[in-house]
């Protein structure tokens, strides 16, 4: 693990994409306007041909990705998260979905850390709106070396895949050489007895963090990587609530419908234990440097640091 | 790919369409029927199949299903190549049914054609059966994409038109969709994107039988002057009667020599065609027949 | 309450908005080609002036009863649920709740027991789109009564609300003259200890069977009326998580997002106990009878029982 | 309803814009600019804060904003019944600055009108400030809805726009879209029902900039024939130079007197005007400017 370099998760899945462009002619990629910030402009630039800028037109896009899937090609969407995951909801859910189609739609704008655009641009529902999907894999990786394997991976795959980028780099966490994607499979960044914290994204260097600072007080983090959403890796979970007691979730994500949401879903049906959920709680987002909105909607490691010391509590209170 | 009742099929009788079938198996192309009484009779029969399953089926749309059957018998039996014996044969051409509610009448003519045994037919809507209420392409062979929600369709055409463009084999895409349909957004961004991309192997029909749910369109929500919108959306547009198979099959052979961008058909119907006692009647949109409209519509077009 | 006595929800909705439009006349109704459906077209008939039927559009159906609750209008609009929060998503999310305007969502043909339209039409998700909603009321009558009191209810409030409302008709549970609707309030309709059943909408009904079926195998069911989603009434969940230690929620919904998922994430944060959730387990609809389909799908009194007991063997297990 | 600022905006200086709110506050009516000169002087000054504003953010919408300021200001100086002090007046007039994006040339007009202080503009969309990076009504007065997304704001004009038809006050509603907005079907679902509802009272005004982020628009999804297209949908169709307020003002007037039909106004502008190292240019779409462009832009546009 190297914590200095930082690599940003869009990038690294439009440089991937444009790879595996060159590997297999029957990807192809459509955007809604925003190919610069998805970054699929580097796939456009290497091939036009392959390259469908829909407009601003997010429900046609995934309908024409949907259909470029019958017709047996490998279709890539992207846009903003808000726009891919919520403009688009039905025709997800109707058109691709429904029908198990190999369509691919990885967007970016993830989360508060969007910043200064404000509200109407963080998506912090997507992972909510997929997630209740059948037969969606719902992916959100933690830094550019886990994008580059679920891009990868998703191009390999049969089937419908959700993909979260960030606006913001994040630290490089994972070896290049090392790292592999498992489907379904979450990892132990690091062991612990007293607590689990469990990330995604951003929130994955986050709870890192905090394992740090809980450290100094005496008290031993475990932490999860769970990158996979959907399907959840439940026997990691329940795992690590047999082994530790108590959880913190940790996403850039309400914590209705998201990782917290899927998290507590298992935890009620195998294994009960505290869980503090960290998100943002039911409030939309604002304009702002991402700095002062992590701080805002508590999702910094102190705030993960206070959730799991008052996991912590809770355990103890109830032996 | 073999469909499991692919053999079935081909044990059936041995009328018309189950030789077209084995054509269908054996060679690349198969003959399309051109003479307009014998796809009268088919459309007939057809719209017979269509009343017996909705009858049987106890809900499901009736309206939308008979205005649209005789576009259905022109383009399967007319126009498109296919090979019912092998519904994913890499060359056919492809149809999506975007206004899904007409599911009815696109199963009547996929069974005709030996995609899968007309005694399904009866099973339309019940529990366990292959035939959804609205096309469903994980269960039914011949459906190429799962519609229902209505403005759906012509994206995926669209993007099939693209993917099959990409592919090289000249295939051809067609897609049927409501007259109320339009009415969706979403139909527009597809106009504009077809358009844009200059999909001249895409052809939509739209089933102009001037009714939808609750009632005429120019009262729910006006939708003319269609021949305008269309070709303001960038489209090739012409205007048939969608009751008559040599318009309709003039017009999807006149598609073919419009180069450079898509072309929409706008096919003048009845909603209800073919019993009087549906025709034209919005009451009739989403409703099976009850017994005794059932036994008219028998005598109205004879027997199978 | 009376078992006998069937009302639809749906139609209670019709016969209601068209007597409150009586009442207010700034309630204005809109509909997108399904008044029969909804039962929209009682108001329709008797204010034609203040019913917009939009045609199929349902996201510019959306984004004008935003505008009219801007002008000062009360709007409700309605189509199916699968089309109201899904196709037209990202506008309740953008146009409405971000604003927080004073619309009312009422969507009828919400569950499987819509039957046989199938798979495309079945809203099974709705409860998970709406309630990551912030400002968003969610609500899921559980008969004729409440639907009136809850349709009462949202056109004095000031705010976004979804009430579901379904095909089928339920027996009527509720008195007409002692029922009162308070946001946020569950119902204790059924007292027990060894077991707690939470359900909404048709689901009610169910488990009231349930408990009969389990009070036969002397288990002591304690049944609520959970049918504000949104905001949760968390305080009965947890004083019956504590009461009972074992609990089944019961929705015609996703297992994921809905009523099982609101109760597990509350469940985990304050008082962790196991949880059985009855609903569709991520796959999607089917044609069928509503009979069948229940029983497909798992949702009857006897499958709640089945959870019950299974939720209380887990709470015998752990102790 | 009175504004905690609003005292506080009676306090400024007393410059013509000052004295507008004023009148606006004591009389139902205030007195519309028409002349051209000041209406530039006013657009200038617009230009100048929103070139400040966005250098201060150091993110935001350069191009957009500016191709809008001249529409803006002759809509809000010289067409619009509003009350600066009252931002709620019931009998106002609305506006829904659908392409949301534009957000610092609506905020730059509503300071200058007295809505809020100037001296908020520096605060855009910095934490805490209610200046967020797209419109939202729940922290700006004068703000009608939150937009940002695009595609939403025609329904939401109509919306209102059959809502104040139904309270009877005469009151009028005005919508900017982009043009590469009109590519998002929802838009067309709004036209077509304002056109059924037949809302006269409702103007949109499309900014035909050329330009959206990824390129022109007809390199990435072409929108032309505009004419055609809105006239197909049965909008009362007119065509301007937006940097002309004589011709802006001259076709906000026509509107009036189309009863019976929505209109728009194709105004054709240029992205980025004002500044001419902006101009035309598609990398001006969504950045700020830099250190030196901020200095070239404040000696092209002069101060304040
Ligand atoms: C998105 C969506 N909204 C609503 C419906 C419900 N619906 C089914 S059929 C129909 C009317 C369709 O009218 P039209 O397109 O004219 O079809 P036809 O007259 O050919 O039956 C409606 C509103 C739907 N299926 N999908
Ligand atoms: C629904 C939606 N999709 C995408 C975006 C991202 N976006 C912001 S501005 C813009 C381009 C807008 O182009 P245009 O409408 O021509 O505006 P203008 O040129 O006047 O800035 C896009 C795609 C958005 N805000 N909303
Ligand atoms: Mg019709
Ligand atoms: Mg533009």
């Amino acid at each position: 693990m190297n914590g200095a370099e930082k690599q940003s998760t869009r990038v690294e899945y439009g440089k991937i994409l444009a790879q595996l462009g060159r590997e297999n002619p029957e990807i192809v990629v459509l955007d809604a306007d925003l190919s610069g910030s998805t970054q699929t402009h580097f796939f456009a630039r290497a091939f036009p041909d392959r390259f469908f800028n829909m407009g601003i037109a997010e429900q046609d896009m995934m309908g024409t990705a949907a259909g470029l899937a019958v017709a047996g090609k490998i279709p890539f969407a992207s846009t903003f998260a808000i726009f891919a995951t919520g403009r688009a909801w039905e025709q997800i859910r109707q058109s691709i979905a429904y029908g198990d189609l190999n369509v691919k739609i990885v967007a970016s704008h993830g989360g508060v850390t969007v910043g200064e655009d404000g509200g109407s641009h963080q998506g912090i529902e997507d992972l909510a709106l997929m997630r209740v999907l059948p037969n969606m894999v719902v992916l959100v990786p933690a830094d550019g070396v886990e994008t580059r394997a679920m891009v990868r991976w998703a191009a390999a795959y049969r089937g419908p895949v959700y993909i979260r980028t960030s606006r913001q780099p994040f630290p490089v966490l994972f070896d290049n050489d090392t790292y592999h994607f498992i489907l379904g499979r979450g990892q132990v960044l690091r062991e612990g007895q007293d607590v689990t914290l469990a990330g995604c994204g951003l929130m994955v260097h986050h709870c890192l963090a905090a394992a740090d600072l809980l450290a100094a007080e005496g008290i031993a983090a475990r932490v999860l990587n769970l990158s996979c959403i959907k399907p959840l890796d439940w026997e990691l979970v329940v795992e690590s609530a047999r082994l530790t007691g108590a959880l913190v979730s940790a996403e850039e994500h309400m914590t209705i419908g998201g990782l917290g949401s899927a998290i507590s879903e298992v935890l009620t049906e195998f294994f009960p234990v505290p869980l503090q959920r960290i998100g943002i709680r039911d409030v939309f987002g604002l304009s702002g440097k991402a700095e002062n909105l992590l701080k805002h909607f508590g999702l910094n490691p102190d705030d993960i640091k206070k959730a799991a010391l008052k996991a912590v509590g809770r355990k103890k209170e109830r032996k | 790919m073999l469909w499991p009742w692919e053999n079935q099929v081909l044990r059936l009788g041995l009328d018309i369409f189950q030789c077209r079938l084995l054509a269908a198996g054996m060679s690349q192309e198969f003959s399309h029927l051109t003479d307009e009484l014998q796809l009268k009779e088919i459309a007939r029969q057809v719209r017979r199949d269509i009343v017996e399953m909705l009858y049987h089926a106890k809900s499901g749309h009736t309206g939308g299903s008979l205005s649209a059957t005789d576009i259905l018998v022109a383009l399967f039996f007319g126009v498109m190549r296919l090979k019912p014996g092998d519904p994913l044969w890499p060359q056919r051409d492809y149809f999506i049914l975007s206004k899904g509610h007409a599911a009815p009448a696109l199963y009547a003519v996929l069974a005709r054609l030996g995609f899968f045994p007309r005694e399904d037919l009866n099973r339309l809507r019940s529990f366990g059966s292959h035939l959804q209420g609205h096309p469903c392409a994980l269960s039914t062979p011949g459906v190429e994409i799962s519609t229902g929600s209505l403005g759906q369709g012509l994206s995926v055409a669209t993007g099939i038109a693209l993917g099959v463009r990409l592919n090289g084999a000249g295939q051809r895409v067609y897609t049927l969709l409501g007259d109320g349909e339009v009415q969706e957004g979403q139909v527009w961004e597809a106009a504009m994107a077809a358009a844009h991309y200059k999909v001249d192997n895409l052809v939509a029909i739209l089933d102009r039988n001037r009714l939808q749910i609750d009632g005429r369109t120019w009262d729910v929500m006006s939708i003319e002057p269609l021949v305008a919108k269309w070709e303001a959306f960038g489209w090739h547009t012409m205007q048939v009667n969608g009751h008559s198979f040599p318009e309709l099959l003039e017009a999807f052979q006149a598609c073919r020599y419009f180069t450079g961008q898509p072309s929409i058909i706008i096919a003048h119907t009845i909603k209800g065609k073919g019993v009087a006692i549906f025709e034209d009647q919005v009451k009739y949109h989403g409703v099976a027949p009850t017994q005794e409209e059932y036994e008219q519509a028998k005598r109205e077009l004879g027997e199978v």
